[in-house]
Parts: C-alpha cells; structure tokens; sequence
C-alpha cells in the first residue's frame, strides 16, 4: 500500500455526482440563514439544478467506466443507471416539495440540504463495491430519511413515522452489520469483487454454513431496506406518517437505491452461493407481493394503501434476483424506473389532493375527482393502470419482464402467483378508479385549485414516460441490458 | 492470564449488559451500558486493537454515553411505570425468541467457526494507531471523507428536529 | 465446577458477541423506554463491533478496526438524531413509552 | 322450369305487403291481397300440376347452395311427387277457402291485417314444407309453421290464455323438433345428405333393422318430430290448448293442415320407416293409443271447439295408426279426406261460434237447427263424414285404415273400430247438443254472411263426395306399392255399424232421452272424471316436468348453484383475501416492539433455514 | 402502409382527437364518433376482397419489430377466421353509437371516447398474429368496458364492472405466464412461426407442457366466452352495464374468448386440446342446458339475455371442441351469429328502458298494444335467437349440432335440449312483455320505434335474414379456415418428437 496515496483526476469525476451534490448541500446550509422568508424558493431551484448537473455528471462518469478509491467504489453501467434514476426521483420529489413545504410553512434550506444529502447515500449506495462504503452510503440516506421523515416537527404523526423509522432501521441495521461482521471474518475482505473471487476459489473452502449465515444476516438488512417480508412492517406507519413528499422519496428513491444494493451484492458477492438465498428470495418474494396486496385490500388511507403497493412491489422486483442473470438484473432496472415512474406520479397526486396539513388523504376524498379535475383523474388513472400492470403502460412491461425472468429460471409457480398476485392487486387500484369515476363529490367537497407547476409537471412527465415505457419499453430496456453486466 | 482477564471482562460485560436490559430507569441503563463498553475496550486490547480500545473509551462511553445521559437528564423521566396489570405475554414471546437467537447464533459459531488460534496479547499490533491511520488515509480515505457527511447530516438534522427545543 | 481454561480460543469471543447481540435484541423487545430501547441498539453495535475486532485479529489485518471506527461514527451521528427525534417525540405527547407511540396502525 | 318457387312466394309477398303497409290499407284491400295470393298461388299449383303431368318420376328444382361446410352441402331445392302434389292441393285448396271464410269471420276484430299476414306467412311455410327436397328445406317449413301457429294462437294476446296457449304450443312443437332435427344430424351423417332422393336412394337397399339400430333411432326421432307437430301421444297437450286461437286458424292450421305435416313427414320418410320394423311398430302403438285415448276425453268435452280439438287428435292417431302398418297411401287418403271434414267441422263451429257472438259451451246452445240452417247443413254433412258413414268422404280412408290395421294386428283393428265408434259419438253428441233441443243461451243466433257459408258449402261438398272421387291410395300407388289388404267386406260392415251405432247412442243420449247421458257419467264418476279431465295430464307434465324445471332453475340452478356455489367461490375468494388482509393488518399492530420481534422471529428462521439446511436446493 | 394499420389508427385517432374535443358540445362529439365510426366500418369492408382471394391463408400482413428483446412484432394479419368478427365490431360500433345517442346524456365525452377505445382493443385482438400483441389488445379492451360499465351502468355497476374485470383478469394472468413460457421455449411469440417451428419439429413440447400451456390458454378464454362454471361475471356485467356496452360486451368481447380458443389453442395444442375435449364438451353442454334454465327464471331482461348468451356461447365451444370442419365452420359462423341477434336483443331490451326506465319483466306487460313494430323486431329478433330456420341462429346451431352428432350422438342430445329451452325462456319473455292487457305505467311511455331507431334495428334485422339463408355470402373464407386449421391439428408429430417420446420411455 502507497504511503503517498493520491487518487488521479478519473477517480476523483467517478466520484464527481455525489462531490457536487455534497458541495451544494453545504451551499445551501451557508445559504439558508442568509436568506429571508421569500427566497426559499431558490434553495429548490438550487438543489433541482445541482441534481440536473449531477445527472450529467453521473453520466460523464458513467462514459468512463471503472473502479475508483482502491475499489471502494465501481462506477460501471449499473451504477450509473442507479445514480441517474435516484438523481431523477430526486428532482421530481423536490419538484413535489416545493408547495407542500410551502402550504406547511416549512420551507428551509435545510430539508433541501438533507434531501441531496440522502440522495448522495443513495448515489453511494449505488455505486459502492465494498461493504464499508455501503454501509456509509447506507447510513447517509437513512440518518437523512429519518430526519425527512420527521420533518414537520410539530406533528405527531411525523414524530411517529421518524421515531419508528429510526429504532427499527437502527434495529435492522445491527444485523445487517453483523452479518457484514461474519462475512468479513470468513472471507478476510469487505470487497465485494473479493468476496467472490474468495467463493469462487474452490481452494479456500469456505464454511458453507457460516457463509450462509453471513447471507442471512445480511438479507435480513437488505430485506429491511426494501420492505421485503418478514420486515415490512415499518413501511406502512413510516410511510404514512412521513410527510407526503419524503413518503414519495423514501418508497421511490431509498427503494430503488435499497435494491440497487440488494441486487449488487447478491449478484456479485454471493452469486457463487446463489443455492442457498435463492429459494429464500423467491419465498420472501411471494410473502411480500401477497402481504402487500392482500394488506392494502382493506385500506382506506391513501398513503397507507401505496405503502402497501410499494411492498407488493417489492416483492415483484425480488421475483426477478431469483433469475439470477443479467436479464433479471435487467428487469429489476427496468421495473425500478417503470415503478418509479408511476409511483412519482402517483405521489404527485397525493401531495396535490392531500392540500395543507394533510387533511385530505383518505380514499375518499378522492371521491367524484374526475368531475371536480378531470385531467389529474385521468392521469391518476394511468398510473393505476400502470401499478395494475395494464398493457401500454410502463407498469406492464415491468412486470412482464420480471415474470419472464421468473420463466427464464424455470420458477413456473411464482410467476403463476405473482401474476395472480396481480390480479387481487387490480382489485384495490380499481377501487381508486371507482371512487373517482364512478362516485360522486361528497357533499360539500372543498374545491379544489388547479395544480400547482411542479405538481403538474411531474404528474404529466411521469404520465408521459409511463405511457411511453409502456409502448417503447426498448429504450429503457436497452439501456438497462447494457447496464446490467457488473465489473467484477 | 489472558483466560482470566477475558473471563473477568466478560463477565462483567454480560453482567452489563443484563443489568442494562433489566434496569428500569435509563440512568441506570445507561451506566451498564458504560460499564459494557468499558470492558469492551478491555477486550479489544487483548485482541490487539489499541488504537480502537482508546476510541472505544473516548468516543464511545465518552461522548455518545454523556449525550444519552444529557439527554435523560433533559427530559427528567421517570423509570418505566410498572403496568396496571402485569402484561407477560410479551415476555412469553420475546423469551423463546431469543434463546433461539442466540442458540442459533451460538451453535454457528461453535459448532461451525474455526476455533481459530489461541488469543493472546500481543500475538498482533496491527492496530496500532499508525497501521491504523496508514489505511484509513489511503486505502479507506473515501469512506473517511464521506463519513464528514454523515456527521453533517446528523448536525443539520438535530438542529432541523430540534431547534428551538434546547 | 470445571477447571478456569488458562487460555481462550478466539471463538469464545464471537460467543460473547453473540449473548451481548442477543441480550441487545432482548432489550429492544422488554424494555419500554425509548431511550433505553436505543441504548439496546447501541449495545448491539458494540457486540458486532466486538465480532470485527476478533476477526481481525484472527485475520491480522487492521481492516476490521477501520470498520468498528466507522460503526462508532456511525452510532455517534446516530445518537445525535436519534436523541433529537426523541426529543421531539417527547416535546409533543410527553412521554417516553414506545408503546404509546402507536397511532399510526392497522 | 315450372317455377315451383313462385308458389310459397305469392303467399310470401302477401305476407310482406300486408305485414309492412296493412296497417294502412283498407280492408278490402287486404283481403285483395292475401286472398289474392292464395290464390294465385293455388292457380298456380294447378297449372304446375297438369304442366307436370302424370309425375311418374320427381320433379326438382333446384335454387342454390344454402350451407355448405365439410361433409354438409345442403340446398335449397324444392320438388314435386305425387304426394306432394296431394298435399300441395289440400294445402292451397282448403288454405284457399278459409281465407275466403276468415274474411268474413274476422270482418270484425281487431288486427285485421296481422291476422291475414299471418296466414299468409303460414300458407308460405306449409308450402316450403310440401315442397321441399330435402330434410332440411322440410325443417325450414316445419318450423316455420310452428311459429305462424305460435302467432296465431296467439293471436288474441291480450288473454294471457292465449299468449300460455300459443308458447305452450310452440315448446312441445320444440321438443318434437328437438326430435327431427337429431334425426336430420343421424341422416346426415350415415347417408351423407339431406336429399330426399339420395337418402332414400341409399335407404332401399339396405336390410330391415330386426333390431334397434340407427335407423330404428332415426326413425323414432322421426317419429318424436311428428308427434309434436301432429299432436301424439304424449305430446298431443298442445293442441286442445291452441283452439284459443280464431276459428280459421284452427280449421287451417290446427285441423287441416300443419297437423298433418306429421303424417307426410313420415309418409315422406317411408324409404327409412319400412327398414326400421320396430319404429313402425311403435309409430302404430302411438297412433293407436292417442287415437283411443283423444276420443275419450272427446266423449266428455263441453267446448265445441275442444271437442273437435280432441276428435283431431284422435284422427291424427288414425292417421299414425295407418302409417305404423305401413298403408301410407290409406294414412294421406285421411289427411285429405280429413282435411275437408275437419276444416268443415270446425268453420262450421265457428259459424255456430260467430252466430252465437262468441259462445262455445255445448251447455249453452241448443235448437240452432232452425235458426242456422246452413251451418246445420254444412255442419251434418260433415258429421256424417267423419262419422264414417258411406258414401263419405271419411268412410273410404277410414276404412282403408282399418283393413291395413288388421291386416297387420287385428287387434289393432277392434280397437280402432271401438274408436270409430266413439267418435261418431261424439261429433253427434256435440251436433245433436247444438243443434237438437231448445235453445239455451242468451245470444241472438244468427246466420252467417255469403262470404262464410260459401266455403263451407264447398267442403261439405268435399266432405261428401271427396273420398270417392278423389282416390289417393291409387294415385299415389307408385310411391308406397299396391299394399292394399285384402277388402273383406265384414270388417267394413262392422266398423260402419260401429260408427252407426255411434250415432244412434248419440240421439239416445241427447235427442231421445236427454238426461240419460248424466245419468251414465254419475253411474261410471270415475271414468268419467278421467275423461272429462283429460287423464290430468296437463296436471301431471305441471307437477313432473314444469313446475320442477322452473322452480329448480330458480332456486336450485340460479340462487343456489348460480349465486351462493359459484359466485360463492368468487366472493369467497375474495372475502378470503380481505380476511387475509384483515389479519395482516391487525399483525400491523403499530407497536415497534412487536415489529421488532417479527425481525428478530424472521431473521432466527432465515439465520437457520439458510445456513443449516443449506436452502432449499 | 397495410391497410390494417389504417383500420387501427382510424379508431385510435378518434379516440385521441375525441379527447380534445370540447367537452361541452355533446352533439358534436356523438356526431364525430359517428362519423368515425361508420368511415372505420365502410373501411373494413375494404379488407373482405383481399381475404378471399387468398382463402385458408395470412391476407394483408403487416410485420414489423415492436420491442427488440425479447422479440414482439407488430404483426398483423386477417384471414377468414377473424375478417367477419373484425367487421362485425367495426359494424356494430356506429350501430351503438346510434343506441347511445338520447341514452347517455353524461359526460359524453368519456362516453364515446371509450368506446372508440374499445372498438381499437378489439380489433387489435382480431389481427394480431404475435401472441404479445395479442395479449397486450386482450387487455387494453378490458379498461374501456370496465368504464363503460362502471361509470354509465345501473345500480350495481361498480360491483358488476370489477367482477369483469378481476374475473378476467385472473385468466389472463395464466395466460401470460403460458405467454412468456412458450417464449422461452421458442424464442418467439409469433403464432404462424410457432406453427412452423413446431411442424417441422424444431420445436417440441412435451405432453404436460403442452397441456398445462393449454389450460392456461384456455382458462383465459373460458373465463372470456365464459364457459359454465365461470360465467357468473357475466349476468352481472351485462345486467348493469348500459345498452351500448351490454351489446359490445356480449357481440364482440365474448367472441374474443371464443376466438382466442380456434386461434391459438387448437393449432398450437393439438394434442392437448384433443385429450381435453371431452371435459370441456360436457362443460359446453352444462352451459348451454344451465344457461337456459337460469335464463328462464330471470326476472330481469337484460339478465336473462345474458344468461342466454352463457347457453349460445356454450354452443360455440361445443362447435369448436368437435375439431371437425363442420363443426368450426358452426362456431365462428354462431360467432358472428350471436353478434348479430344478441346484439340486436340488448339494443332492443335498451329501447324498452329507455321508455319506461326499468329492465324487470315484471314492469312491463301490454307492449305489443301500444308500441307494433317495437314489438315485431323484438320478435323477429327473439325467433332469430332461438334459432328459426331462414334467420341467422339456425345455420350455426344447425352446423354445430351436426359437428357434435359425428363425435357423439349423446352430446347432440343434450346439447339440442337447449334449443327447447331456449324458445322457452325467451317466449315467456316476450309474452309477458308485450302481450297481455296494457297498464297504464306502460301505455303512456311506450312510442313506437323512432326514426333513430328505425336505422338502429333495420340493419341489424336485415342481416339476421342475410345470414340465415345466404349464408354462401359468409361461409366460404370460414370454411378455407377452418380446413387449413383442422390440416395443422392433424399434422403427425415431427420426428424428434417420437424420438424424444421414446427416449423418455427408455429412459424409464
């Protein structure tokens, strides 16, 4: 090892997206107290275009790719379509932010600055090759998510949301640590790459029983993060509690950056022990998609059903590791922006309903929405379709994918449940359609003003991608094929 | 010797740690807490981690201890209420829970890792603060760096969550 | 009573991680106060970061220390958050039960 | 080309013209049409017939291709043989006169123009029926008549009667369709066409069936086809029924003709009946029972028009009688002679019904004779031809099917000639109680206009002199071969004397000692009771069939397999999963701790599952 | 560009435009949707000349990539099997359109923009010849009925329209699944690829494969036709939805069910197919005889036409299951039939409605006495459904019989009982509708046919009587199908697969 260690120019831009978004974060917070009760505006449109220029760093990175930071870090395709999509979730979210903050007279630059904050732990989480750096990238968007979650300080269902996010992610945490601890005692290395070559050697005949105990644990971590069952239960209260925009961030951004996770280290690390987890997958897949749905059936908070949705999904994405091959890895990219896609929308629109206070975020208050805004109806209806997994829809391409990948590793009888997973799905989305179309306003309904822009812009880009992906899915697709090849 | 200063750290460690589970006022907990991280650091001296012995006392039962104290002393609660009536169906669940957990844990580990060689003090000093700071500076600098965020992070969110509370 | 071993195998540490793991988990799951519930968390970093000390020593290598430092930096921001969401919670229902902090169900 | 089709197609116009623009006409001028192109339509059978000639070889026609797919190529091909042009005849004659009657019959009711377009429609589907050249052209006016009789029994819908009568006549004429058309499918595929002549063709050479084979099973769907439309035993309960449609219908349509279509059907089929023994035995056996059977119940009846309603069916039974024992020729000599006296019988019966403004009991008329005389005429006449008397029309095919009946079982000749008898019985008792005695009911009685007593001096003439005139066993000789019995002249004066004898119990009854036939029916209650109820089989379809069937779809089918079994499961499944939802949520219980034992539970499970069982692999 | 592309864009791009129109000009939006309407059919009469000059084979195919990987075309073809259904959906949409016209007075808009989205997904079932395409329109046709149904239906619309579509839903999972396997077997979801793969044996199922592809296939259409025991969504979708998505529902979106069964389960599972006949025959015949029987007892009109469509339907299956020439040509001929005259009963039961606003038999009475020729369609359409020989019914009925008396007499039997029944329950309706004394509920709200009507019922009477007796007008490109299809089930197993057959027994 090099006393005079010195990482060259290349490792420094692999590193570049999050060294922006670190530097603006910092920006903000010597901005924040210099600024006066109207110009919190610009600390969104700050933190919007720093993650604009991160995505195109991201992507210069991503031209070039390679480990960087003694193989901390690997920037490979992978990683770069993770950054780009948390960076993207990021935006939109901020884009959702905005007025709520507003409404909540919360606006600071703060909540921005955690914002990029945790999207850096994403980014790193997406990038990292080594368990030390994943638990840092990990511990940087957790920490920021439970402050988020608990951001309007004075509301006790934030508290709440918070407090539990905390404990039981700090929980979750310790055994994913200890499993790291394992892993690092049988194997000698943190290193992902390490971990598998040191599998791989037939010379080293590592404890097979340790090392599935070191996978459990860190399952259990992994499963956590993802709200994967046995440990979804956090998800809905968290979710429901949080403020409706940092709900949308936790269950789109942290998700996707939670399974980029997941899916890097099953897929390199313990690929060559694939034996062991991988009925554990696929069982805790099925557990998932049917607890998720089968919970949300009786939901009557809006919130609280996508919570549900968003495990239900989880538990799709999870169908496509158990393919263990780079078309899984693949579908799950491309279902990860599919789901992303519709869910933001799907937030938007929540946000938009839910006006100050969140007063309005039971299903019924969407009743007889389609008279009282027709358009936000009817994109709202895309973005169900596409959750139930209709064609023309992101959504259905997504689960198409992942069910072939099921196929493709001949789990006939998942995909058969998970299919039909999706049809008692079908049930609690169409009930959104029913309440919005086919009721009436309830009585005395407040009136409700027309979206403001960022609403409306995320709701109509989401919706357009969502449409789009569901008739070109190739351009994603392709892109995720390319991507899905680890370096290893 | 070594047997006898690991059993005696140890057993007072656990002897900690159960107090600390079995005490009902925080304060109390939180001195068994002290007292485990204590003999933790006993512990990784004679695993030969000098440098994280030290950090081990000075950050760790030091200054994360005192601000749970701090902490405990702000909000001047009380130890727990004991319950109207005596709920042990919690207990009769957590019970087997965790004798299983640790049955688990324990049989993996001995049943299933190396004995491994004997420990003894000074058989490795690759803890040293210079091996130490030689690889947290080159090989480990990033996740160092990164780690400035965290604490970052963790400032912004405390004073977001609780500016004008303290 | 069986004679005290004159030395310990390195084993024997990762049976002490695991009962002080357990005993973490056990406080989480008896205790009721919140702030002793996270000193439970914290208890068992402590008993992983025992695991990562022994391991490194039985690996020679300084690696697993880098880790335990960073667990224990992790832990310290931790507990600043933490001990801040407490705060709040305790500002706004005046309690420290964790089961009281159950409005958000079903 | 004798353009066979123009003949069903001038009914067919008729039926358009006065079923689209009726409404609009005047009544003159729908009688213009739809008694103008019967007509014509007659005329042109006429002229069809003497251009055909002698007709020793069929004539076809062919129009075009109706389906065609696989094995099946079916046209749409009528012909013409001698019996068909027998019932070409009839069908447009007799059709022809009731139209000319129904003018003046219905000159005042309502829904004048449906009633002739109907007829029309009706005169349309008999004569594809006559003239078709395959099963399935036959089937096109086989069920075609169905629905013209379905409509016209129903003619007065306002009486939910009628709207019962008319769809209770349509279904069992299903249930014998249900019959023919099996029959059609077995001839299909064993002969590998509906044509008449191919069938047939294919048909002679084969060997009698000694036992049941597919021809008996052909036959006896036949058979089942027929006995709808003819109304045989036991699906002979529509007919009583469908006299609630106007008097004209019932002499057309429900004594004349369609009910005929049975016969010629099977006569049309002998090819196949005369290799299927047992089939024909049972076609004798049915004709035989419904025979004695109707006439019983027609001993009891007060309604005119019923008992004449029963008196068709008992000669339908006849009819089947004569065709079981293979005189075809003696079974189509009765349709026609049949069809002039019954035709007779019953537009007589309306004229009665039309002088009396609707009455029909038997109880409530009496003494007409005087009033009526022309109706009384027409009406004797035809009572002595039914009755089988000689010279008539109806002696000379009864006859000729009861010396086939004996040649065959003389059994089944005793039985017929108790039936002949009984029948003289009745169709006096009903004339004797109309026309005999004093007057009874309230109405003023009075004659019938031109317009109807004209037909109805024509058929008595028929009635009268058509069976010696008319001999259709020897016209018809090439189709079914000389398979006259031998005449013996005692049987003949023995079932005369019956039919004598009938009638002279008659007079005795009602005429000479009137309160005698009480008398009879206090002394035999429970025959009589049998009787007058129609052996309760209305009752008994009702309770076995009808009422089972429909309350059993209601609530055993619908409500219960339907709604709690099938829509059970569905709902059921879903309850489940919102009972499993339900559950899972109250696992959400909102406390961290029991969040944090389901991680330390899952994770125990997971820790074991993976390391020590290796997985599942 | 094909002129089956055109025949798609013409309703998507109404479809598109009718959402930019203002909403609050409801005239306009009918008399467009109109418009595009009757241009979209007179369209697809364009496409009957290619198709029978090419008899038994592929007319007009349009093939392009859609999605590189995994590989799903664009292809698009007709050929006799599916030109009459494309042509009765693109008939029947202006004719409901013109049923819609006073019926739906709110949110036209929506209206009329679903349903040119319907008539898009339904079409695009009947061209697609990429098993992908197809499913993809298989369920896009669902979201527009499920509107149709839900927003504009009666009382218990919203129940009725997600039983609809979860109950289809559920089977077109499986089928999905079977979808991507047979994908993963071949490399492809082209259907005369597949075809071709497998008669020249490079692609090879084994028995159980094939038969559990099968079954997943084929629950998916039987859910769709809906073949007894799954029928029970229908009553109840076809019960509440208003008339115009009553007569799309039972004259086109059953036919995909049906239609689905000759065009992918029979050639691509022969040997399945076959050893499943006989269950799914018996199935057929339950239908038909249940159906009558549940028809009969129905209080409602519209319910008991639906539960009469359960028994039409089941003589489609039947016809199909025959695997006989005859008997194909009856189902897609009955198709096509029950199309027509249940079409022409649910506009008719939607007439009544619309007049006296109540769909219980019990309500009505008298009919015939204040609204004639009201009456004589209803007639003239109830004689056609029960199957009168010179009207459409009969041909199907009579072909499908025929089929079913060469496998086994006993399933003509009983299937035939269904024929009974059928005059039964619907006479009983006509009777007590139309006949009987008038009330006075019904005599003061019951006009005769208007001149909307008129244009309604005429075509549609009209062609009853054009299928019953020329039916050479229709049958011959169903036949040169039906004759090709019967020629690829018959195929004997390539070689590979014998041997592949005996390895496997040696290998025991």
């Amino acid at each position: 090892m090099p006393a005079n260690f010195m990482p060259t120019a290349q490792e420094y831009l692999r590193f570049a997206p999050e060294s922006l978004l670190i530097l603006v974060g910092v920006l903000l917070m010597i901005l924040e107290p210099l600024s006066g009760p109207d110009g919190k505006r610009k600390f969104a449109v700050i933190s919007f275009a720093a993650l604009a220029a991160a995505i195109g760093l991201a992507i210069a990175a991503g031209m070039d790719p390679g480990p960087a930071f003694s193989g901390l870090l690997m920037v490979d395709g992978f990683a770069t379509f993770f950054r780009v999509l948390v960076l993207v979730i990021g935006m939109f979210v901020i884009l959702i932010s905005t007025n709520y903050l507003k409404l909540e007279g919360h606006e600071s630059g703060e909540y921005y600055a955690l914002l990029l904050f945790s999207v850096v732990g994403q980014c790193l989480m997406a990038a990292s090759n080594d368990l030390i750096m994943l638990f840092i990238g990990l511990e940087c968007s957790s920490i920021a998510s439970y402050v988020l979650a608990g951001y309007l300080r004075d509301d006790k269902r934030n508290n709440e949301s918070a407090l539990k996010y905390f404990l039981l992610g700090s929980f979750a945490t310790a055994f994913l640590l200890y499993g790291v601890a394992w892993t690092y005692g049988t194997t000698g290395t943190t290193n992902l790459t390490a971990i598998r070559a040191y599998l791989m050697d037939p010379a080293h005949h590592a404890n097979m029983v340790v090392v599935g105990a070191a996978t459990a644990l860190m399952f259990v971590g992994f499963a956590f993060k993802v709200s994967a069952a046995p440990f979804q239960m956090w998800a809905p209260d968290v979710y429901q509690g949080a403020p409706a925009p940092v709900t949308a961030f936790m269950s789109i951004g942290s998700k996707a950056a939670a399974f980029a996770m997941f899916v890097r280290v099953m897929m390199t690390a313990f690929e060559p022990v694939k034996d062991r987890w991988e009925p554990l997958i696929w069982i805790s897949a099925l557990a998932t998609m049917t607890i998720g749905n089968c919970a949300a059936l009786r939901q009557s908070n809006l919130k609280r059903l996508l919570a549900y949705s968003s495990i239900a999904h989880a538990g799709y994405l999870m169908v496509a590791i158990t393919a263990h091959s780079e078309i899984g890895t693949a579908s799950v990219m491309f279902y990860l922006t599919s789901y992303a896609l519709m869910s933001l929308g799907a937030f938007a629109i929540v946000v938009y309903i839910a006006r100050k206070g969140e007063r309005f975020v039971e299903i019924n208050d969407l009743a007889g929405l389609s008279q009282r805004q027709p358009l936000v109806a009817a994109l709202f209806v895309i973005f169900l379709l596409s959750f139930t997994g209709i064609p023309l829809t992101a959504g259905f391409f997504g689960k198409f994918y992942i069910f072939k990948a099921a196929l493709d590793s001949n789990l006939v009888w998942l995909a058969i449940l998970g299919m039909l997973n999706s049809a008692v799905a079908a049930y609690y989305y169409l009930r959104l359609i029913v309440v919005m179309y086919m009721q009436p306003p309830a009585e005395g309904a407040e009136e409700l003003l027309a979206p403001t822009i960022g609403i409306r812009v995320t709701m109509l880009v989401t919706a357009a991608l969502t449409i789009a992906l569901g008739i070109f899915p190739s351009f994603i697709l392709d892109l995720a094929g390319k991507s899905a090849a680890f370096a290893r | 010797m070594d047997a006898i200063l690991f059993l005696t750290f140890a057993a007072i460690a656990v002897a900690c740690a159960i107090n600390l589970v079995l005490q009902t006022h925080p304060i109390s907990s939180a001195l068994s807490l002290v007292g485990v991280m204590t003999s933790l650091a006993v512990l990784y001296l004679l695993l030969g981690g000098s440098f994280i012995a030290a950090v081990q006392v000075i950050v760790y039962a030091g200054a994360i201890m005192v601000l749970f104290i701090f902490v405990i002393m702000l909000l001047n609660t009380q130890g727990e209420r004991t319950q109207p009536k005596k709920n042990v169906l919690p207990i009769a669940i957590a019970l087997p829970l965790l004798f299983s957990l640790i049955g688990v844990l324990a049989a993996i580990v001995a049943t299933q890792v190396p004995a491994g060689e004997i420990v003894k003090f000074g058989t490795f000093s690759g803890g040293d603060p210079l091996t130490f700071g030689r690889a947290m500076f080159t090989r480990y600098l990033l996740p160092f760096e990164v780690t400035s965020v965290l604490i970052l992070i963790a400032i912004v969110g405390a004073v977001v969550l609780a500016k004008k509370e303290i | 009573m069986p004679p005290i071993p004159t030395v310990v195998p390195m084993s024997w540490y990762l049976i002490l991680s695991a009962i002080l793991f357990t005993l973490g988990a056990a406080g989480f799951l008896l205790r009721r106060n919140i702030i002793t519930v996270f000193m439970c968390i914290e208890l068992m970093l402590n008993a992983v970061n025992l695991t990562f000390v022994a391991f490194s020593h039985q690996l020679k290598q300084v690696d697993g220390h880098i880790f335990t430092f960073f667990v224990m930096v992790v832990a310290a921001a931790e507990a600043a958050v933490g001990l801040a969401i407490i705060l709040t919670v305790f500002k706004n229902r005046q309690t420290l039960e964790i089961d009281e902090i159950s409005s958000m169900k079903l | 080309m004798h353009q066979l089709w123009l003949i069903p197609a001038l009914p067919l116009a008729g039926f358009l013209l006065n079923g689209i623009f009726g409404r609009k006409l005047s009544k003159a001028a729908i009688n213009a049409v739809a008694i103008g192109s019967v007509l014509l339509s007659f005329l042109w059978v006429v002229k069809t017939l003497m251009g055909l000639g002698s007709l020793e070889e069929v004539y076809v026609e062919r129009y075009f291709t109706w389906i065609q797919s696989g094995f099946v190529n079916v046209g749409f091909d009528f012909a013409v043989d001698r019996l068909s042009a027998v019932m070409l005849m009839v069908v447009t004659g007799i059709g022809l006169l009731i139209h000319i009657y129904a003018a003046g019959y219905m000159a005042h009711e309502g829904g004048y123009y449906r009633f002739f377009a109907y007829l029309n429609l009706f005169m349309f589907f008999m004569l594809i029926l006559v003239l078709a050249a395959n099963y399935l052209v036959l089937f096109v006016g086989w069920e075609g008549v169905g629905l013209c009789s379905y409509l016209l029994i129903g003619f007065y819908f306002l009486k939910k009667s009628a709207g019962d009568a008319g769809k209770k006549a349509f279904v069992v004429n299903r249930i014998g369709d249900f019959g023919f058309s099996l029959a059609m499918f077995l001839i299909m595929v064993n002969f590998g066409s509906l044509d008449f002549g191919t069938v047939f063709a294919k048909a002679v050479p084969m060997a009698n069936e000694t036992s049941a084979g597919v021809l008996t099973l052909i036959c006896l769907l036949l058979l089942l086809g027929a006995a709808g439309k003819s109304a045989q035993v036991p699906l002979y309960v529509w007919l009583p029924d469908a006299m609630e449609g106007p008097t004209p219908v019932s002499a057309l349509i429900h004594a004349a003709t369609m009910v005929t279509a049975g016969v010629y059907m099977v006569a049309r089929s002998a090819a196949l009946f005369n290799h299927a023994p047992i089939a024909m035995e049972v076609v004798a056996y049915v004709g035989l029972i419904t025979a004695v059977m109707a006439a019983t119940i027609g001993l009891t009846q007060y309604d005119l028009k019923k008992v004449f309603a029963y008196s068709t069916v008992s000669q339908l039974g006849y009819m089947f009688l004569a065709l079981g024992t293979g005189a075809y020729s003696a079974g189509i000599y009765h349709v026609m002679t049949h069809a002039f006296f019954k035709a007779l019988l019953f537009l007589g019966a309306g004229s009665v019904i039309h002088a009396l403004s609707g009455e029909q009991d038997l109880r409530m008329m009496g003494g007409l004779r005087k009033k009526i005389p022309v109706t009384f005429a027409v009406l004797f006449c035809a009572s002595v031809a039914i009755a089988g008397v000689p010279p008539f029309a109806g002696y000379y095919s009864k006859d000729a099917i009861l010396l086939a009946a004996h040649a065959h079982h003389p059994w089944m000749y005793w039985v017929g000639v108790v039936t002949a008898g009984m029948t003289a019985f009745y169709v006096f008792r009903a004339f004797f109680l109309c026309f005999f005695g004093t007057y009874r009911g309230q109405a003023h009685p009075h004659e019938s206009p031109l317009v109807m007593t004209a037909p109805l001096m024509v058929l008595a003439a028929l009635s009268l002199g058509g069976g010696y005139f008319l001999n259709v066993p020897h016209y018809l000789e090439p189709l079914f071969g000389g398979e006259h019995a031998a005449h013996d002249e005692t049987l003949v004066l023995i079932s005369v004397g019956a039919g004598l004898l009938g009638i002279a119990l008659a007079a005795l009854f009602y005429v000479v000692k009137p309160g005698l036939a009480d008398g009879l029916a206090r002394a035999f209650s429970w025959p009589y009771k049998l009787f007058y109820n129609k052996y309760f089989v209305d009752e008994a379809y009702d309770a076995v069939i009808v009422h089972p069937l429909r309350d059993g779809s209601s609530s055993v089918l619908w409500k219960g397999v339907d709604a709690r079994i099938i829509d059970g499961a569905v709902n059921g499944t879903g309850s489940l999963m919102r009972a499993i939802g339900g559950g899972l949520r109250e696992m959400q219980s909102g406390y961290i701790r029991r969040y944090a034992a389901w991680v330390v539970l899952g994770s125990v499970a997971i820790i074991a599952v993976v390391s020590f069982w290796g997985g599942v692999k | 560009m094909n002129l089956l592309d055109i025949l798609l864009i013409l309703p998507a791009a109404g479809f598109l435009l009718t959402l930019f129109l203002p909403k609050d000009n409801p005239g306009l939006i009918r008399n467009f949707v109109f418009g595009v309407s009757v241009v979209t059919f007179v369209f697809s009469l364009l496409l009957i000349g290619p198709v029978l000059a090419s008899p038994g084979r592929l007319a007009l195919e349009g093939n392009s990539s859609w999605i590189e990987y995994p590989a799903i075309r664009y292809h698009v073809a007709l050929d006799g099997l599916s030109l009459w259904l494309v042509i009765l959906s693109t008939f029947l949409t202006p004719i409901v359109t013109l049923v819609s016209w006073k019926y739906i007075q709110n949110r036209v808009k929506e209206f009329y923009a679903f349903l040119l989205a319907l008539l898009l997904g339904v079409l695009g079932v009947f061209i697609a010849q990429d098993l992908f395409l197809f499913f993809v329109f298989w369920e896009i046709s669902l979201v527009p009925m499920y509107f149709l149904v839900g927003i504009w239906g009666h009382d218990k619309r919203i129940y009725a329209a997600l039983k609809f579509f979860l109950y289809t839903m559920a089977g077109s999972a499986l089928m999905l699944v079977a979808i991507i396997y047979l994908y993963n077997k071949s490399g492809t979801f082209d259907i005369p690829l597949l075809l071709d793969m497998m008669a020249k044996g490079r692609l090879v199922l084994t028995g159980a494969e094939s038969n559990w592809l099968f079954l997943a296939f084929f629950l998916a259409f039987a859910i769709k036709v809906p073949l007894f025991p799954l029928h029970t969504w229908l009553p109840d979708a076809h019960g509440e939805a208003p008339t115009a998505g009553s007569v799309m529902l039972a004259s086109v979106l059953l036919k995909l069910g049906t239609y689905g069964l000759v065009r992918i389960c029979l050639p691509l599972f022969p040997g399945a197919a076959r050893d499943n006949a006989n269950w799914i025959i018996v199935l057929a015949i339950a239908g038909i005889i249940y159906g009558a029987l549940v028809a009969m007892v129905q209080p409602n009109m519209k319910r008991l036409v639906a539960y009469s469509s359960v028994s039409h339907l089941g003589f489609v299956v039947l016809g199909i299951f025959t695997f006989t020439q005859v008997g194909l040509d009856g189902a897609v001929y009955q198709m096509l039939n029950h199309g027509i005259s249940t079409g022409a009963l649910f506009i008719l039961v939607g007439m009544l409605y619309e007049r006296r606003h109540s769909l219980e038999i019990s309500d009505f009475g008298g009919v015939a006495t204040a609204a004639p020729w009201l009456t004589t369609m209803f007639v003239i359409t109830t004689l056609a459904s029960v199957g009168l020989p010179l009207l459409n019914n009969f041909v199907g009925e009579f072909l499908i019989l025929q089929a079913a008396v060469q496998v086994n007499f006993y399933y003509a039997a009983f299937a035939a009982i269904g024929v009974i029944l059928s005059a039964v329950y619907m006479l009983w309706m006509v009777q007590r509708v139309f006949y009987g004394e008038t009330p006075e509920t019904v005599k003061h709200h019951m006009p005769d046919m208007s001149t909307r009507e008129w244009a309604i019922i005429v075509p549609l009477i009209a062609l009853m009587v054009w299928m019953g007796i020329g039916t050479q007008s229709f049958l011959p490109p169903i036949s040169a199908n039906s004759t090709q299809l019967l020629q690829v089930m018959k195929q004997p197993a390539p070689p590979s697969a014998v041997q592949a057959a005996k390895e496997s027994v040696h290998a025991r």
